[in-house]
């Protein structure tokens, strides 16, 4: 039954294909996503939320 | 901040997306770890484990479909309550939830797809029949594509999140009927043998790196739907400071 | 000119873009084949290459009238006539941009929706590479109809119906040169040739007509 | 290099918008094109960026680089609308129009947070154009006017969504764009703020 073995191997290389992608998406958006926080954040914007929390001890 | 602010006291504590982010923090680690942990054990099991005498070294495929089948509902499951959640509740996180859940199902599905394909080659003889649990499986792929082109299509997260929550709410419609679509009509894809009334048909020697194998997908959606819904409060966050800066841009402009 | 490209590009795949609806609306269009029909595989396979076909190009016709509508509507389109670079060059890069975005994924996705149909490797081998071949070819005509109708206010399922009947020679000589590829007695070259000479005889009469169509309905 | 207008008239459909209307600019020199609503002034602007063809007369250029006759090439049009992609960043926005425009000979455009500081909005050139409010839409499209060269200004309603301290700002480019020897013609309901320029007064026609 090696014949099969093929399958077998593709379905396991789709899947970790499939699954290293979407860590990698997880991952890579977070990344971006925090670095355009941070240019935000060093441009002097901030939440005005964040600024009453620290302001006020909410 | 304090070891006191992170504690989630209520339910509704889970709403501020604050503690939500500080939570993920903490959580993420771990449960990337107890992930790793449960997919080496898991793996490890299903490649040792004897093949069957009937479907030979293809009972192998089974170990990754039947979890990912699994989870392409149990996902969701997660984004229907999340509709709830947005529709009934209003709940701040359940439209971030759901919106971060669309990707991952459909990841997910596409894997239960091509994995069923890759075992019916060899065992049917054909990579696809248009029978009721294939179509339906497919048609909630379908589903999954759709939300997806539906949230990026809105830019306004917010009125969005309702019609969306509306079409998700619609769809779930499609989740019993693949459940039930093996036992309902008497198709080519064989029962469910796993989670029945009357205990588990299979044999243990197969159920055990199966069981393990499907908490080791679940745990993995989860952890992965935690870092999305992360992003896509970031990506919120990044929106709405952006729109910020604009009318600060003008304002100092007014200034002088 | 590439700047015009990797705009277009970009703006497709963006948020609101029509990139991934097109692929979209194509397997669902496939998808629903079967419930009409059936599921009697022999006879799927058989009907397969013409419903590829069929959805395909219902498909790339979907996001064609907003081609030119969208520079229309923001007033892109009149700094972009003012340029000394010939327009019918404009419209053809224009045009493989969309290509590009939309035509392109469906060839992808063919495949996928050939095992779906149930039909065999050399079927699905050359539906692609008609696909590949006559695709561009409807989004050329469309830049036509998109350009006629570029000043309409509901222009959308206007271009549909005035490049329906002009793309059915693609259509005939695409699934012809299919069927000849799985039934041995016809031969592949000759439909696919033709097919070939209409992609290209509609690169020319495309964006030339397309531009006279663009600066007569200026206003 | 001159623009010079000779007899231009227009029809729109059967309706005739505006005849006969000449007039002669040397580099350095604005026109300011007034009248009320109807008169013909976006259709004037359009007949001279080329977009519309005149009815009788000609627009000519005199002592321009050679191989342009014709305004159209060398010219900026700056219409009701920004031509500006909300889905796109102001950034991509504006370095799509200076690789697009490119620029004109004898001249070349600033970069592009020149551009941007010129019109006062250097430090939100990251974000998307839609999230921009109108005013600074417009100031973002008046950018656009800078990062590629063009001898000639054709602007219509420039300053219709601006405030106050905007439409300064945008004197101050038109001005300086005059001091370079650039020629700028602009329909306005608005008094621009700068002296020293032809004006035309549209009357149109009463049926």
């Amino acid at each position: 039954m090696m014949s099969h073995a093929t399958y077998v191997i593709a379905c396991y290389a789709v899947s970790a294909a499939t699954v290293a992608g979407l860590i990698f998406w997880v991952l890579t958006d977070g990344r971006a996503r925090k670095r355009e926080l941070e240019q935000l954040e060093a441009a002097g914007i901030r939440r005005r939320s964040a600024e009453a929390s620290t302001g006020g001890g909410r | 901040m304090s070891e006191n602010s992170l504690a989630i006291r209520k339910f509704s504590d889970l709403a501020n997306p604050t503690r939500f982010l500080a939570l993920a923090a903490r959580a993420l680690p771990w449960l990337a770890a107890l992930t790793a942990l449960f997919f080496a054990a898991g793996l490890w099991l299903s490649f040792t484990t004897e093949g069957d005498y009937q479907q030979g070294e293809t009972v192998r495929i089974m170990y990754v479909h039947v979890p990912s089948a699994w989870l392409s509902m149990m996902c969701y499951t997660v984004m229907a309550i999340s509709a709830l959640g947005t529709l009934v509740w209003r709940h701040p996180l359940a439209d971030v939830s759901a919106k971060a859940a669309a990707p991952i199902g459909a990841c997910f599905t596409f894997l239960a797809l091509v994995t069923g394909s890759l075992w019916g080659k060899p065992m049917w003889g054909t990579w696809w029949v248009w029978d009721a649990r294939l179509t339906s499986v497919f048609v909630l792929f379908l589903m999954y594509l759709g939300l997806i082109a539906l949230n990026r299509a809105m830019d306004d997260p917010s009125r969005s999140a309702r019609v969306s929550a509306v079409l998700v709410l619609v769809g779930f419609v499609n989740i019993p009927i693949i459940k039930f679509s093996v036992d309902w009509w008497n198709t080519l894809h064989q029962p469910a043998s796993v989670i029945r009334l009357d205990g588990p048909t299979i044999d243990p020697e197969f159920l055990r790196p199966l069981i393990v194998m499907a908490i080791a997908f679940t745990l993995l959606f989860f952890t992965l739907h935690i870092g999305a819904m992360r992003n896509e409060i970031w990506r919120r966050r990044v929106a709405s400071l952006r729109r910020q800066a604009a009318r600060n841009a003008g304002r100092e402009q007014l200034a002088p | 000119m590439t700047a015009l490209f990797l705009r277009d590009l970009k703006l497709s795949v963006r948020a609101g873009g029509g990139a991934m609806i097109g692929v979209l609306f194509f397997m669902t269009v496939v998808a629903v084949i079967p419930f009409g029909v059936g599921p009697d595989l022999n006879l799927l396979a058989r009907i397969g290459p013409a419903i590829l076909w069929i959805g395909a190009l219902l498909a790339s016709l979907l996001g064609l009238d907003r081609l030119f509508q969208a520079e229309r509507e923001d007033g892109s389109l009149d700094l972009i006539m003012m340029q000394e670079t010939p327009l019918l060059l404009t419209v053809l890069v224009k045009c493989a941009a969309h290509w590009t975005a939309t035509g392109l994924p469906l060839v992808v996705a063919s495949p996928f929706l050939g095992l779906f149909m149930n039909m065999d490797e050399r079927a699905i081998g050359a539906t692609m590479l008609t696909l590949l071949a006559g695709t561009p070819a409807i989004t050329l005509i469309g830049a036509v109809g998109a350009a006629v109708a570029v000043a309409l206010p509901r222009g959308g399922l206007l271009v549909s119906i005035l490049v329906l009947p002009l793309a059915i020679p693609v259509l005939i000589f695409g699934v012809s040169a299919v069927y000849a590829a799985i039934e041995d007695p016809a031969p592949f070259l000759p439909p696919f040739m033709i097919l070939m000479a209409i992609t290209l005889f509609f690169a020319v009469i495309g964006p030339v007509a397309a531009a006279s169509a663009l600066r007569h309905s200026a206003d | 290099m001159r623009l010079l207008a000779e007899g231009l008239s227009a029809r729109r459909g059967e309706d005739l918008i505006f005849k006969d209307i000449s007039f002669d600019l040397a580099g350095g020199e604005a026109l300011v094109v007034t009248g009320p609503n109807g008169s013909g002034k976006s259709t004037l602007l359009r007949v001279l960026a080329g977009l519309l063809g005149a009815d009788s007369g000609r627009v000519r250029l005199k002592g321009g680089p050679a191989g342009f006759d014709h305004p159209r090439e060398l010219s900026h049009y700056l219409g009701h609308r920004n031509a500006m992609k909300r889905e796109l960043t102001v950034e991509e926005n504006l370095i799509f129009w200076q690789r697009f425009l490119g620029d004109s000979p004898g001249g070349s455009g600033d970069g592009l947070v020149e551009a941007a500081t010129a019109v006062g909005l250097a430090d939100i050139i990251h974000l998307p154009f839609g999230y921009l409010s109108a005013g600074q839409q417009r100031r973002m499209a008046m950018a656009k006017l800078l990062v590629a060269y063009r001898p000639i200004w054709l602007l219509d309603e420039p300053t219709a969504a601006l405030d106050v301290s905007a439409d300064r700002l945008f004197a101050g480019l038109v001005a300086r764009h005059l001091e370079r020897g650039g020629i700028v013609i602009a329909a306005t309901h608005q008094a621009l703020g700068f002296t020293g320029v032809k004006s035309l007064e549209m009357t149109g026609f009463f049926h």
